[in-house]
């Protein structure tokens, strides 16, 4: 059967469908994302991982609320802001009360700020964002509200576990910044600096730079200023075709020590880097695919890469979302009342498919988990990325990080 | 010093490889007034089609280095005699919106094709060592390889232009595109000779360059308009003002990217005072910016400066 | 009385070549004067640096006494002075009538307006329909200027010439490429459109020069070699020598 | 529009027949809502409705002033930019919500009147390339200057926090919807008068010829400018609107990608009507929202379509209605209708079936492994049997077969329908 439904002509002008939830069987998460343009790769990627997730773990195991099934509906936001809002209207119209979305903070930050005014202004059908992958802390800092969850762990967070391994490692004095000039870019460097001072104050930090995003035709020299400056590790941020471009620049030039990343992985960057990545780009995660935490998840992962032989499992997040919501929608006894929903999963605790436990903070609604710094090697890999030979692997696990970091969200609550 | 060597072979590198591109856009661009949009996007196609012939196929790197430009080339002459001829006769507007068309085009049939995903279009083995190096900054034998394919095809298109009959046509229809007609060639012949053979040279830029920028369905769009303001900055109808704005360009964004230069040295030195505060300062983007984060957009600073105060480029015989 | 049109050693060289080599030339007001010459005399660059399509090298052009040195040709055709070209030059997706309604645009005091809407002023259309009655294109009026014929255009150039009621009209070549009933058509068009205006005209056709000018001067190389009435143009030896012989033979 | 020389009836100074497609504009405009009232509809609308505004301000340039700019973009996304800070300044309590778009307007004009200071003194590629580094340039910007532009969050603030309007606080998308909709309609007639302004007919003379033009006694230069100004002006107004509906601006609203959709729209509309952009951006709004929620495959279509319509269509949609307009004057319409039965029809039903086999390729390669099931024009079958292959591609040979084979019929009722029969 279909799980992935694709709403038709009829939908989105004739209104055909309107006011379904009365008597649809299924619960339907809206997934607005990517799905063409430069950047639908990650978007069919996390996609794939929402329907597998809700089949596997949900309907599968019988549904929730005695029976109703989770339904994905996708929505192609074309990376585009405006684009998203009048999407996720239209998911709204359909009767559809949980949002899901990942892909760019931007967005993300545009839709919790179009997610609050709706509810605020039609509390008879208000709906829940679920962030399953946009990291900019301020969407649980400055700019939260009730209504946004974030799975994933933010950028500070990662660079917050990511400090603590480079913190015992000896070798490092100094470190050169690199990112994309946009707001992630910019918080992950600033996390670095702030956390490399607390934890390392002897390590010197020899560059800390942003260039323009997607624009750099050449990262050549980038890479002889990083290798000239002596650094011996470099984190950056980058993702897409900036994080391979970057990436094989730095190791061409001759730089060998660590390369810490946040997004160089699968959709054909693991492939790329090969041979020459291993030993050299690490990337910090929660979730991790090698060494399977248990049989369970080891049963998963070999049935999503059975049935999506073309994608890889990147976003780990998307499976606990899937589990908690259903586990809130149980406890709520109601999937159309989101409210009780929302106050649910607040401060849910849960035992991960991939190991380790998650604990959704009530405060600013972040995700406490396990998050790991794994490496890009063809040894000990039972379950490589991009169908090649290499994988990540998780050599060291910050357990439950930042638990206790602040946060300056304030947040009302109904 | 080192660093200053290393990055003026990179930029060497890199505004070779725009020359490839650029060589054959002016030639298409001054001969037939077309802005061919699109030119990038055979760019593109010269990177998957190597990829197809020396991967897929498994005809080697070479292999691809050989056939996959034939095909660019015989693909542009053909879209040049069955799609650009019939717009021609619509003006210059509706021309440029085709190439226009054209670029989106080619960029959603080869995202049908070959994937969203950067593909596996790797150097070949042979040329994958580092030849020697500079400093700590070692200098792979492939970007050897591309400055020599790039001085190669320079080389012949000089000879060709210059010393053979095809090329005094060609030269002359560069700055009198009308007088060429007037004397009796067969200029929808040279129109499409031309196209196939700009697109084919662009379609060895992209076997060339698809190892060392990646292979993507981005790349034409990252490189398009680039293009453009080299020709733009070098003047129409100059082969030799498409190289000296291609190096330029070329160490123009190695050198932007490669030294950090902070722009609160400009505005200390005019006596400013930096805010204490610099996250709650209205300047602060000012007062932090640098320049890697501005070299990109460097030569559309420079395009916009040359038209509007020299239209005819650095060596163009006529305004654009 | 200042004359219509004074040229005072006017001068135009490209690069090397000097094209336009110190002419003197003093057309009054209200003379129908034929400028003639063999080819590449210099006839229609003369015209261009009249009109400041061209900046001069040297010399002075003026126009009922004002200097026209270093002003841009819609300047100049403020001044006083409208011109029409050898190639037809029309709006060709416009209709005949927008053709015409734009030339007058400027000199009935429209300007860069956008207050006011062109299909509300009666002047307008009447003055527009009153030019197309006088060029006989009344029944082309809703029609793209592109599809009239050769002929027609031509007539419309005229039109669009005069439209904006200069006193100095300067006509290139008006007949050329024209069979015998059209070029017989246009002169009496000149002739009618022309009354109580100065006309300048750049002419090869010596049925129509001659028909139509007051006075002619000839062009050669760049210099003007004579200067008057028909019949004195006629008899003067250095003009049969350099250029009329030939051409009346050919005749 | 017709030039009223019939003796038709007279309403507001005009004829009739001048002022009843707009008002049967209004019309639609106020009964819409009635069978798409949805937020979702409704919102669709709007956007529709602000496209319409920039294409129309876009077509000033391409279409009647024969400018074409690749940054087109910027003075919207700097309108819109603008509007929301206003929206989040102190004093927007003071203002009325219906008066931000004339801010965004003025923003706009005052972007576009810097910008074409320099930019139109010549046309063709130099204006062209000149656009295209300014919006390169802002594209660039938005991401640097963050005080201003936000970064990639951009700026959002709240449009229910102006002061209320006659008690309306336009809250609901109905509210926003008639506000749009009001201020769609006085720019569409503003813009429309323009263009039979002296100076609006003078663009349209300095596209054709800018130097028998300057014979007149017209600077092309300041004609140009003065257009470029105006055009400027309708941007930032759907700027303005864009800030009202969506509540944000973001760096995707004037990049390179945007200016090259407006271009898109606006020649797919077609430049050498009036309205031509207008179906354009109907059409345009259509294919991305609701074939978007259909295939992943949008774009291409677009393409392709885009491309087709460049080659063989080059007037646009609009083109290709007027080109009926012959027929219906010689009163032999009703002769193309079994041509275009035997022609047209199977053409298009021959394309159908072409992206029938595409789509079930794409599904093939990039669906779930196990997943063979696939719906397509409400029918469903598995891509792993020959008959659903088969299909398709009968469907599309015969189709297309057809139409190329009766092509020639076609054209030849096609020029008699069009030509009035020759005076004996």
């Amino acid at each position: 059967m279909r799980k992935s439904t694709k709403l038709g002509l009829s939908a989105a002008l004739a209104m055909a469908i309107s006011a379904t939830a009365g008597f649809a069987e299924n619960i339907k998460i809206a997934f607005i994302d990517p799905l063409s343009g430069p950047f639908a790769t990650t978007g069919t990627n996390g996609l794939a991982e929402w329907n597998f997730a809700a089949e596997e773990l949900v309907n599968k195991q019988g549904g929730v609320l005695g029976g109703q099934n989770f339904e994905i509906v996708e929505f192609d936001n074309k990376m585009s802001g405006k684009e998203s809002l009048v999407q996720l209207q239209v998911a709204i119209d359909a009767g559809i009360r949980f949002i899901a979305q990942g892909n760019s903070s931007g967005i993300a930050g545009a839709i919790t700020e179009a997610v609050n005014k709706h509810n605020r202004r039609n509390p008879g059908d208000r709906v829940l964002f679920i962030n399953y992958s946009a990291v900019d802390p301020a969407l649980t800092n400055d700019n939260c509200n009730f209504w946004h969850f974030r799975f994933d762990a933010n950028a500070d967070i990662k660079m917050d576990a990511l400090t603590d391994v480079m913190a015992k490692d000896d070798g490092i004095k100094k470190v050169y910044l690199i990112g994309q000039d946009y707001s992630f870019g910019k918080a992950v460097a600033a996390a670095a600096v702030r956390d490399l001072g607390n934890k390392r104050p002897d390590v010197e930090i020899v560059g800390n730079e942003l260039h323009p995003i997607g624009k750099v035709k050449d990262f050549t020299p980038y890479a002889r200023k990083i290798v000239a400056s002596g650094a011996n590790a470099v984190i950056t941020g980058n993702w897409g075709s900036d994080m391979v471009g970057l990436g094989k620049a730095i190791i061409e030039a001759g730089f060998d020590g660590p390369i810490y990343t946040y997004y160089a992985a699968s959709n054909g960057i693991t492939r790329t880097f090969g041979e020459a990545g291993k030993g050299t780009i690490n990337l910090v995660a929660e979730g991790a695919l090698n060494p399977p935490a248990s049989d369970r998840m080891a049963a998963y992962v070999t049935a999503f890469e059975a049935k999506y032989p073309d994608h890889d499992i990147t976003q780990s997040r998307i499976a606990n979302a899937v589990e908690m919501l259903a586990k809130a929608i149980d406890a709520a006894g109601t999937a159309d009342d989101v409210v009780k929903v929302a106050y649910a999963l607040e401060g849910m605790e849960h035992e991960s498919i991939w190991g380790g436990k998650l604990f959704m903070r009530p405060q600013d609604h972040q995700m406490i988990q396990n998050v790991h710094i794994q490496e890009h090697t063809n040894e000990n890999i039972e379950f490589p990325l991009d169908n090649s030979e290499f994988g990540l692997r998780a050599v060291s696990t910050v357990e439950m990080a930042a638990m206790d970091s602040p946060t300056t969200c304030k947040m009302d609550k109904p | 010093m080192d660093l200053f060597f290393v990055n003026i072979i990179d930029g060497l590198v890199f505004g070779l490889l725009l020359f490839m591109l650029s060589s054959g856009l002016t030639l298409i661009f001054s001969m037939m007034g077309v802005l061919n949009f699109a030119h990038a996007s055979f760019y593109m196609l010269g990177a998957y089609f190597a990829y197809q012939i020396s991967t897929v196929i498994g005809l080697g790197f070479i292999g691809g280095l050989i056939v996959a430009p034939i095909i660019v080339g015989v693909a542009g002459a053909a879209i040049e005699r069955y799609g650009l001829r019939r717009v021609h006769q619509y003006g210059h507007v509706p021309e440029l919106i085709f190439t226009f068309g054209l670029a989106l085009l080619v960029q959603e049939v080869v995202k049908f094709f070959w994937g969203q995903n950067q593909i596996a279009y790797f150097e070949p083995e042979w040329l994958n060592f580092a030849l020697f190096s500079i400093g700590q900054n070692t200098i792979e034998a492939y970007k050897v390889f591309m400055i020599l394919i790039s001085m190669l095809i320079f080389g012949g298109l000089l000879y060709i232009l210059t010393k053979t009959r095809i090329g005094m046509i060609i030269q002359a229809a560069l700055t009198y595109p009308k007088t060429v007609e007037a004397l009796g060639h067969n200029v929808p012949m040279v129109f499409m000779g031309v196209f196939g053979v700009g697109t084919a040279l662009a379609g060895v830029a992209g076997v060339i360059a698809g190892p060392a920028l990646g292979t993507f369905p981005g790349m034409a769009f990252t490189l398009g308009s680039i293009v453009f303001v080299t020709i733009v900055v070098g003047g129409l109808g100059s082969l030799r003002g498409a190289l000296a704005a291609s190096l330029l360009i070329g160490w123009i964004t190695t050198f932007a990217a490669a030294y950090n230069f902070e722009f609160r040295t400009i505005l200390l030195a005019f006596g400013l005072e930096e805010p204490a505060n610099i996250w709650d300062s209205g300047l602060r983007d000012l007062w932090t910016l640098t320049l890697p984060q501005i070299g990109p957009i460097l030569p559309y600073i420079l395009m916009v400066a040359i038209l509007v105060f020299r239209p005819h480029g650095l060596m163009g015989k006529r305004e654009v | 009385m200042t004359s219509a049109l004074e040229l005072v050693n006017l001068r135009k060289s490209f690069g090397q070549t000097e094209i336009i080599r110190g002419v003197d030339l003093s057309i009054p007001k209200g003379e129908r004067h034929a400028i003639i010459g063999p080819n590449g005399a210099g006839k229609s660059t003369l015209f261009n640096l009249i009109t400041g399509r061209f900046p001069q090298t040297a010399g002075v052009v003026e126009l009922n006494g004002q200097d026209l040195a270093g002003k841009a040709p819609y300047e100049i055709n403020r001044l006083g002075l409208s011109r029409s070209f050898q190639i037809t030059n029309i709006f060709p997706m416009m209709t005949v009538f927008e053709n015409v309604r734009c030339s007058l645009l400027w000199s009935r005091g429209y300007k860069y307006s956008f207050w006011n809407l062109v299909a509300r002023s009666n002047d307008l259309t009447e003055a527009a329909d009153a030019i197309l009655e006088q060029i006989n294109l009344t029944a082309r009026r809703e029609l793209p200027a592109g599809v009239l014929s050769y002929a027609e255009q031509r007539a419309l150039e005229i039109g669009i010439t005069i439209a904006g009621g200069a006193n100095v009209i300067m006509l290139d070549e008006p007949t050329a490429g024209m069979s015998h009933s059209e070029t017989d058509y246009i002169v009496e068009l000149i002739r009618k459109v022309t009354e109580n205006k100065t006309l300048v005209m750049v002419e090869h056709d010596m049925g129509v020069v001659f028909g139509l000018a007051d006075r002619i001067s000839v062009l050669v190389y760049g210099e003007i070699i004579a200067t008057g009435a028909p019949e004195e143009v006629r008899a003067n030896p250095r003009v049969q020598e350099a250029y009329l012989g030939a051409a009346m033979e050919a005749h | 529009m017709s030039n009223a020389s019939t003796n038709s009836r007279i309403l507001f100074g005009q004829p009739v027949s001048v002022l009843l497609p707009w008002i049967i504009a209004a019309i639609i405009l106020l009964i819409l809502p009635v069978f798409l009232g949805s937020r979702s509809q409704l919102t669709i609308l709007s956007q529709m409705g602000i496209t319409i505004v920039f294409a129309l301000a876009y077509n000033m340039l391409l279409g009647q002033g024969g400018m074409l700019s690749f940054g087109h973009a910027v003075y919207m996304g700097l309108g819109s930019f603008m509007c929301l800070h206003v929206m989040n300044a102190t004093w927007f309590g003071a203002l009325p919500l219906p008066l931000l778009p004339l801010i965004g307007g003025f923003f706009g004009l005052i972007f576009a009147f810097i910008i074409g200071s320099f930019s139109t003194r010549k046309a063709g590629t130099v204006f062209a390339m000149i656009s295209l580094g300014i919006g390169e340039l802002f594209a660039a910007l938005v991401l640097i200057v963050t005080v201003f532009f936000g970064g990639e969050e951009g700026i959002s603030g709240y449009r229910d926090e102006g002061l209320p309007f006659f008690g309306i606080e336009f809250i609901s998308n109905l509210e926003v919807y008639y506000l749009i909709s009001i201020w769609m309609f006085v720019a569409v007639v503003l813009m429309y008068l323009f263009s039979r302004t002296p100076v609006g007919r003078m663009a349209n003379a300095v596209r054709d010829n800018p130097e028998r033009a300057e014979f007149l006694g017209y600077s092309a230069r300041w004609v140009r400018f003065a257009s470029f100004t105006v055009s400027g002006f309708f941007c930032g107004v759907a700027g303005g609107l864009s800030a009202i509906l969506f509540e944000i601006a973001t760096e995707t609203d004037l990049n390179v990608t945007a200016s090259g959709a407006i271009l898109l729209i606006t020649f797919l509309g077609g430049v050498g009507f009036f309205w031509g952009p207008i179906i354009g951006a109907i059409v345009f709004t259509l294919l991305a929202t609701v074939l978007g929620l259909q295939t992943h495959l949008w774009e291409l279509y677009l393409g392709v379509v885009f491309v087709g319509v460049v080659m063989f269509f080059p007037a646009g949609l609009s083109g290709i209605i007027m080109s009926h307009v012959p027929a219906l004057k010689t009163g032999k319409l009703g002769t193309l209708v079994m041509p275009y039965i035997t022609c047209v029809l199977p053409g298009v039903i021959g394309g159908l079936g072409i992206a029938a086999l595409v789509e079930m390729s794409f599904h093939v390669r990039s669906g779930a492994a196990d997943e063979h099931e696939m719906t397509l024009f409400w029918i469903d079958f598995s891509t792993h049997n020959v008959l659903p292959w088969v299909v398709p591609l009968v469907i599309a040979v015969v189709g297309v077969g057809l139409a190329v084979r009766n092509a020639p019929a076609f054209k030849a009722a096609w020029d008699n329908a069009s030509t009035l029969p020759e005076a004996a």
